[in-house]
């Protein structure tokens, strides 16, 4: 059964590696934005099957933190590319 | 400026789980991943995504920058003053007072594998406090500093 | 044998992005960037068993020096200028 | 066995949109079409990756009566919620930034939004 969660985690990072492609490329910030979010859930998804894998449960406490507060970052940016800040 | 109105909402709503959260990590630094600073910066996020979403005058009239100078130098004064008690006890500067005495953060740790308890490890928790809340202080008041910077700009 | 297949591709990801910090001349792009360089070192930290440095990166790389770069970034101005 | 096999179907489901929505980054036109293929379809997908976790620890509850089971369930919950509710409000800030910032759709016709006060 772990090579299952493992397999998956390995699939989760090929995908991370796909989407830096979209951050090279963009051609405005908010595409880059884009990209930034895509990330940050799939990290969420790759820490919560890695800490499956590793059978340890107390690894699941950092994908907590992760999902709470990755989205600061962004609302700072949007906050600059409205012009708001 | 505020942003709009789902995202004043949702960071209103967030922001105390954020904080339940961050004093989770700092109370049971002892027994799982984590610790005072780590609990700390957690918090400070928290009240980083306060500011983003209400402007800079609505922040600073319900929390003026006093609060956090003072969390700042209390963290630091729990901490020094927890240490300094361990001198006038008969024991060495930073040693560990409470351990084993049964009363606040005294419990004797069971022998062979357990979940763990809460109230054990002596000082050791109280240090994680102070140093949660001075990380907290500090960390906030760097940005609350930088937008005040800003306002005066334009 | 898995396992050294994903950090060898989150190592892989960890290069890009540190070089595209370093080429990308608008500031605000070299920010998101440096945001994701956050996301995967701390997801290296986890790989190599150390949740308490991943959660710490977490707190302060994906929340508070983002946050300080585009207020500095405000108060200054987006673009790098051409030597 | 009933539990394995719901297991591989939650997985493949997950890693079949998490896949699509990578996909949809690369290939849509302009920033609102990639926001939608992002958004929804990664969060999608994690939803169903988290269920399997959830299924996982059910069953190995079920065969061994050990207790930390159960908070790796709770806690894998926990986490979901807090994903679907940031991911939401991420959404919404970045197309609102966008179109403040001045961009607008390659094929808009209309721009009812031009008319309401921001």
């Amino acid at each position: 059964m772990t090579d299952i969660w493992m397999i998956t985690a390995a699939v989760l990072a090929v995908l991370i590696v796909v989407t830096l492609i979209r951050l090279y490329y963009g051609p405005t910030a908010p595409d880059r934005v884009v990209a930034l979010d895509a990330i940050n859930t799939l990290t969420v998804a790759a820490m919560i099957v890695l800490g499956v894998a590793y059978n340890e449960i107390a690894f699941i406490d950092v994908a907590i933190v992760y999902a709470l507060l990755s989205f600061v970052g962004t609302l700072y940016i949007a906050k600059y590319i409205g012009g708001e800040l | 400026m505020n942003m709009s109105n789902i995202v004043r909402t949702g960071a209103v709503l967030l922001f105390p789980f954020i904080l339940v959260y961050g004093f989770y990590i700092v109370l049971h630094g002892h027994l799982t991943p984590g610790g005072g600073f780590q609990g700390g910066a957690v918090i400070a996020t928290g009240f980083v995504l306060l500011f983003v979403a209400h402007s800079y005058e609505s922040i600073t009239k319900r929390l003026p920058m006093n609060y956090f100078k003072n969390s700042e130098t209390l963290g630091l004064l729990l901490f020094i003053i927890t240490a300094l008690i361990a001198l006038t006890l008969g024991v060495t500067f930073f040693g560990n007072w409470l351990v084993n005495s049964g009363g606040l953060f005294g419990d004797v740790v069971a022998y062979g594998p357990n979940p763990g308890n809460l109230n054990t490890a002596g000082i050791i928790p109280i240090m994680n406090l102070a140093v949660g809340i001075e990380v907290l202080g500090a960390m906030s008041i760097i940005l609350l500093y930088m937008l005040s910077g800003i306002k005066e700009d334009i | 044998m898995i396992e050294v297949l994903i950090q060898l591709l989150i190592l892989v990801g960890l290069i890009i992005t540190a070089l595209l910090v370093y080429k990308f001349q608008d500031l605000l792009s070299a920010a998101i960037a440096f945001g994701i360089f956050s996301f995967l070192l701390s997801l290296e930290f986890f790989i190599l068993q150390a949740p308490d440095v991943a959660i710490a990166e977490a707190g302060i790389g994906a929340g508070l020096t983002t946050a300080i770069f585009i207020v500095a970034i405000r108060g200054t101005q987006r673009n790098e200028e051409a030597e | 066995m009933i539990a394995d096999t719901l297991i591989l179907i939650f997985i493949a489901i997950g890693l079949i949109f998490n896949t699509i929505g990578i996909i949809g980054i690369l290939r849509f036109p302009d920033v609102y079409t990639r926001l939608h293929a992002e958004t929804k379809t990664t969060t999608f997908g994690t939803i169903f990756l988290c269920l399997a976790v959830v299924v996982y620890a059910v069953s190995q509850y079920m065969g061994s009566g050990d207790g930390q089971y159960v908070t790796l369930s709770i806690h894998t919950i926990i986490a979901l919620i807090a994903l679907c509710f940031t991911n939401a409000t991420g959404a919404h800030a970045i197309a609102r930034a966008a179109y403040k910032s001045g961009q607008v759709p390659e094929p808009a016709v209309v721009d009812r939004l031009s008319e309401v006060k921001l």
